[in-house]
């Protein structure tokens, strides 16, 4: 069947079928990997997109129910030379090391940011709490978006001036 | 030592490695009622998907039929009618946890809202699936049996409405017909003073299907409960009501009771098993203790 | 009711396969005409930050800034052997091997060097990719212009290094001169808080003290000493794959759990930094010794705050609160 | 500086303190220093390539059909629905590829596909390799693989598996090796000492449980006749060498290119997906991918082992330790992988930090029919220090004694002498470790 839904902020028009999900859609028809696939079953949020501005697994969303959704992943913020504040974030608070929650945690900070541009600590615990990382044990990725907010928060300011 | 030998071809291949045969998305209520009624059992109902992606992990391919309720947008609507408030099967769970309806007249509702999984699984698991996939650990389902709160089933034939209480009847079985659909739950809404606790045990402290769920709402008139909801989740096959206790708090006053004797009653009305979230015992034992806690809680509440 | 408790352990982990088992890494370095010098090693960098070490290393040793390196890491038709990314041993044994080559690599821009300024070694000055003679700093080549020389003459500026320590396989009695390369220390301290209504712990601080010799990137010592410490806690408290008869009853993330950011601690590290080791500028491994202390560690504070000792892992709410009613049983 | 930026600068120092003297530190540019990870900005972004990530035109989907028992000896296996799977394309199975010989870390005793006749020893043996044009059909394809086993007994513990009438799972015996520690006079050291404390401790199962799972890609390069494989390990050389003898090829016909590793924490030391991607490649001629789910990973590969340690710790008045006797059984599961080395890495580290003149140890390493256990983040010696950490702490409260000083009594120095007679010539600052995390917590001696 066809769907159609907004990526990146690029319209798209696919041929899908139910037993694709929103993340073998992202993956492989669209060639987003940074979309990550670590149990299938929403429980550890490596495949976390923000959709209709929301955290998703997309891991969970047969496709046909993408259809007219906005979707956002991690190579819709920053590119390399241009990096979103989030990302920047993590880079300079060595939160990342094998990398493979990033993208997702990237997603959470900033759909956590956005809503709640001065979290606590312990909003910044809650808003990742759908993201496991095995590596870290988190206290980098936590600097990180606090480090984020911060950014982002100067970043508005300065603009303000 | 390995040459090229693709497969013989010696018989026709001829079972196909997907068994997909039609997805309907309708827009009308009466058209899903009309596919659930032609479907019966053999259409896999999406809500949230939430629950359905995982049952089906890996072989997704195999549902031959799918009823994705998606577009209902009737069925995404929390609203007041004639002092019952009724929320759409297609609510989401984070719709719950921050609507000020909820908050303001289901508290124990919004705070269990808030403990499902995780943000991902709360953007769009639904307070339908959650009821209709039944299971013993599922959030949301001891506050609405504490709320007394009520599922409209439909199907082309009518309308039926089932307490919550006689809904569940196993471990993810409901007494919902093959042709029906889930499309509101009813809560009645009260002037009374309303308070009430909240509380869910798990091994870790988010991302985490329950040990042991208790929600408690009390209603006052003055000092006195006139009405106790008591319902705890992964404590026996369905998650379950605890009636004989709610009779013996009606009409007393809160602190005039023994919470620790109420606690033991807990434990001595459910029936918890040995699983890989928490022993018998530990739930049994556990359950005192909540109890007690959930009733302190209360009281603090009402007092101040 | 909350009890608050406190339990330290100090652990040792000798590091590199030891045992006499062969142990070595095999590293290269090139310095390329088009402003790039290539790092080659087959170290796998599975998180840890082995390729951003070696870069340090060799950039220290080239005094030259860390953007120009790049480091071609994983194929096994391209790089030497470097050993496992195990044992705790990539910043010991490959930052060695790398530093060697990068020592050889320096020695060689001195050489060649020494030809281009006809001079000797002492007079030459190098420098932030340039080399020149300290009397005349703005007569100077590049590392890259030397590199376009040195292939000119039909060579390559490349240069390769190794690193190979000995150790003794012990005896029937476990006996031998010298069975690790060397060992590192980590102290932990770790407070929690017991709910004895559900015997759920909560973590509150983990203070960590580690003889690490030189930490050649604090910061991704941090990041190992967290993650370590998080895995540990997990052994500790809920990490279990239940197999029943042959059969693993919670395969999946669902009842197989790991601790989340909500459920992990804060920290503090203190790093003792003797530079007394023969790794890299005196540098020990980290990677597995900073899992260890934390289960005992959190055992100790289980006991500190409900006076119940568990010798079987993991030490779940389930026992905890079994163990607590026996205690009130008891008493 | 503004207050905000300067919040942001907190960050950066805000955990750690370090001891290096300032001139030392100041003297190095780059070593030392809070050099940003290399690899960051492509994880950032999602530009890094994992595995998985990897996909070539043309390419085919495996299914692993995996043991059926965790201890029976296949019968029959009938792949004849199977292969009527529309899009399956080929199903490998051990009588096609006679020629592979096992493979394993150490012990070269795990079999690439059971054939019949012989056994499957735990859930995780392939029995067959499903190719396919598309995902479904693999998965449709192995589900309908039908196998016929006759059932053994199921040994689920080392000290089962140790019983004389056990049955074998491999053919020398359960117990795969011993180790032995010996020094000094331990018997006598007991009857001396004013403490003797004996526990036993029990570890379970664990999975490293990296972020990624399993996963790979391989593709044939018939011209050279080398097989590509872009799959991830901790070792390259020693996985493309064990693939190599598998398959009776030279190392240079089998060439692996690391993509980025999603986490290992030792489950990638283990061949996993390598193997049959390039038996898949190699008879196909076609790309071929290969991931594990969740499920098959936690199944399939190593774990951490499970080992029950009992310590026997001699004390004397003054709070120096005696003597320590120690017993080590591991459960490698049903193959060695890396267990031959855990389990006795772990008796070497039995004391702990600590000077002990008088210790013997034993440990054994066992095969059950669990999922087998191999290398994971401290290789034994996680396990054993959850056993003499506890044991220290217990004495230090039976002696009256602050847990910190009665560490610190015992603590290794320079030149003392590990269980295996190693003497620390340098680089020894256990004490400081715990003298600096005393202060950072504040330690107010041992409460009760």
């Amino acid at each position: 069947m066809q769907i159609t839904l907004t990526v990146n902020g690029e319209q798209r028009e696919l041929e899908v079928t139910p037993y694709t999900r929103l993340l073998d859609l992202l993956r492989e028809d669209l060639g987003l990997t940074g979309v990550k696939e670590g149990c299938g079953k929403g429980e550890c949020g490596a495949c976390t997109v923000i959709m209709n501005g929301e955290l998703t697994a997309s891991c969970l969303v047969p496709a046909p129910q993408a259809d007219q959704a906005e979707i956002i992943t991690v190579e819709g913020l920053g590119t390399r030379d241009n990096l979103h504040p989030i990302q920047e974030s993590f880079v300079e608070a060595g939160a990342v090391q094998c990398g493979y929650c990033i993208p997702g945690m990237v997603l959470a900070g900033k759909r956590l940011l956005d809503e709640n541009p001065k979290p606590t600590e312990k909003e910044v615990r809650y808003g990742l709490s759908g993201n496991i990382c095995r590596c870290t044990g988190y206290a980098k990725i936590i600097d990180a978006v606090m480090l984020a907010a911060d950014k982002l928060a100067v970043e508005g300011s300065d603009s303000n001036d | 030592m390995m040459r090229k030998s693709p497969m013989k071809q010696e018989s026709r291949q001829t079972i196909s490695g997907v068994d997909f045969k039609e997805y309907f998305q309708p827009e009308s209520i009466q058209k899903a009622l009309e596919i659930r009624a032609e479907y019966g059992d053999q259409i896999e109902v999406a809500a949230g998907s939430t629950d359905l992606l995982v049952a089906n992990y890996e072989k997704l391919h195999e549902i031959k039929y799918w009823l994705d309720l998606v577009k209902l947008d009737q069925l995404k609507k929390i609203e007041v009618i004639d002092n019952e408030l009724h929320i759409g099967a297609m609510v989401t769970h984070l719709q719950l946890m921050k609507s000020d309806l909820i908050k303001k007249n289901l508290a124990v509702l919004a705070a269990a809202a808030e403990d499902v999984g995780s943000p991902q699984i709360r953007s769009r698991g639904t307070i339908g699936g959650n009821i209709c996939t039944s299971s013993p650990a599922g959030d949301l389902l001891a506050p609405l049996l504490s709320y007394g709160a009520s599922f409209k089933l439909q199907s082309t034939e009518g309308e039926r409405i089932v307490k919550a209480e006689e809904f569940f009847t196993g471990p993810k079985r409901n007494s919902m017909e093959t042709d029906e659909l889930l499309t509101e739950i009813i809560i009645p809404l009260t002037d009374n003073k309303r308070e009430g606790s909240w509380i869910k045990v798990g091994r870790r402290k988010a991302l985490v299907i329950s040990t042991l769920t208790l929600a408690v709402v009390l209603e006052f008139e003055g000092e006195k409960i006139v009405k106790a909801g008591i319902a705890m989740g992964s404590v026996a096959p369905t998650p379950v009501r605890l009636k004989g206790i709610e009779a013996v708090m009606v009409d007393q006053k809160l602190t005039d009771l023994d919470y620790k004797a109420l606690g033991r009653e807990v434990k001595a009305s459910i029936n918890p098993i040995d699983d890989l979230r928490g022993t018998k015992e530990y739930r049994e034992d556990v359950a005192v203790d909540v109890m007690v806690r959930a009733l302190k809680e209360i009281e603090r509440k009402v007092s101040s | 009711m909350k009890k608050f408790g406190r339990g330290m352990a100090t652990i040792m982990f000798g590091f590199g396969y030891g045992e006499g088992f062969p142990d070595h890494s095999i590293a290269s370095i090139e310095i390329k005409e088009d402003e790039r010098i290539v790092i080659r090693t087959a170290a796998a960098d599975v998180g840890q930050g082995v390729i951003t070490t070696v870069i340090q290393i060799a950039a220290e040793i080239l005094r030259i800034n860390p953007n120009y390196f790049e480091v071609v890491q994983g194929d096994t038709h391209k790089t030497k052997n470097s050993g496992s990314t195990s044992a705790t041993r990539q910043t010991y044994f490959t930052g060695n091997a790398v530093k060697k080559a990068a020592e050889d690599m320096l020695a060689n821009l001195y050489h060649y060097g020494s030809l281009e300024f006809r001079s000797n070694h002492p007079e030459i000055a190098i420098e932030d990719g340039k080399i020149y003679m300290y009397d005349d700093p703005d007569d100077y080549i590049t590392y890259w212009e030397m590199a376009e020389r040195v292939k000119e003459r039909g060579e390559k500026l490349e240069a390769e290094g190794s690193f190979f320590p000995v150790t003794y396989s012990p005896d029937e009695n476990g006996q031998a001169d010298k069975v690790y390369v060397a060992y590192t220390f980590l102290s932990q301290v770790i407070d929690i808080e017991i709910d004895t209504d559900t015997g759920i712990i909560d973590l509150l601080d983990v203070y960590s003290a580690i003889d690490l010799g030189k930490a050649i990137n604090p910061k991704n010592v941090e990041g190992q000493i967290e993650g370590g410490t998080v895995q540990g806690l997990g052994m500790g408290m809920m990490e279990d794959q239940v197999i029943r008869n042959g059969k693993t009853l919670n395969a999946g993330m669902t009842d197989y759990l790991v601790p989340t950011s909500v459920d992990v601690p804060k920290f503090k590290h203190y790093l003792v930094e003797e530079e007394d080791s023969e790794g890299p500028f005196g540098a020990k491994g980290v990677g597995e010794p900073t899992l260890i202390a934390a289960a005992p560690a959190l055992a100790n504070a289980v006991y500190d705050a409900i006076g119940v000792r568990f010798f079987d892992l993991p030490i779940s709410p389930s026992k905890i609160k079994k163990a607590l009613k026996e205690k009130e049983e008891n008493s | 500086m503004t207050d905000q930026s300067k919040r942001i600068k907190d960050y950066f120092c805000k955990h750690t303190t370090r001891c290096t003297i300032e001139g030392v530190k100041k003297s190095k540019r780059f070593v030392g220093h809070d050099v940003l990870k290399a690899d960051a900005w492509d994880k950032v972004t999602g530009d890094a390539v994992y595995p998985d990530d990897i996909s070539f035109d043309d390419m085919l989907y495996i299914k692993i059909k995996r043991a059926v028992h965790p201890h029976a000896i296949l019968k029959d296996i009938d792949i004849s629905r199977a292969k009527k799977v529309q899009g399956v394309v080929d199903i490998i199975v051990a009588e096609d590829i006679p020629d592979v010989r096992q493979f394993g870390l150490i012990i070269r005793d795990q079999p690439v596909l059971i054939a019949p006749g012989e056994k499957m020893r735990y859930m995780g043996d392939a029995l067959a390799i499903v190719v396919a044009e598309t995902k479904e059909a693999a998965k449709k394809a192995r589900d309908l693989i039908k196998v016929k086993v006759e059932e053994l007994e199921v040994i689920t513990d080392p000290f089962r598996a140790m019983e004389d009438d056990a049955p074998n799972i491999h053919p020398d015996g359960n117990i795969v090796i011993t180790h032995h520690l010996n020094r000094g006079d331990v018997d006598t050291a007991f009857k001396d000492s004013a403490i003797v404390e004996e526990n036993r401790y029990q570890t379970q199962f664990i999975d490293q449980l990296p972020m990624q799972n399993e996963a790979g890609v391989a593709l044939y390069d018939e011209r050279h006749g080398v097989v590509d494989i872009w799959a991830a390990t901790q070792w390259l050389h020693d996985t493309q060498a064990d693939v190599a003898q598998s398959l009776r090829l030279s190392k240079d016909q089998v060439r692996i290119i690391q993509p980025t590793i999603g986490g290992a924490f030792g489950k990638k030391e283990d061949v996993s997906v390598h193997i049959h991607l390039a038996i898949a490649a190699m008879r196909t001629g076609r790309p071929v991918k290969l991931c594990f789910t969740r499920e098959e990973s936690m199944i399939t590969q190593s774990k951490r082992h499970p080992i029950t340690i009992i310590n026997k710790t001699g004390v004397d008045r003054d709070g120096y330790l005696t003597a320590w006797e120690t017993k080590f059984i591991g459960d490698t599961g049903a193959y060695a992988s890396s267990g031959p080395a855990v389990v006795h890495k772990g008796m070497y580290h039995a004391t702990g930090p600590y000077n002990c003149p008088n210790l013997r140890g034993v440990s054994h390493a066992v095969y059950t029919n669990n999922t087998y256990a191999g290398a994971m983040r401290g290789f034994g010696t996680a396990q054993g220090a959850f056993a003499y950490e506890q044991q220290m702490d217990i004495l230090a409260h039976k002696l009256n004694m602050d847990p910190a000083e009665f560490r610190l009594k015992n603590i290794y120095k320079k030149d003392s002498i590990t269980p295996n007679g190693q003497q620390l010539t340098h680089s020894v600052n256990a004490e400081e470790t715990i003298k600096r995390v005393m202060e950072l917590s504040d330690w107010k001696g041992g409460r009760k």
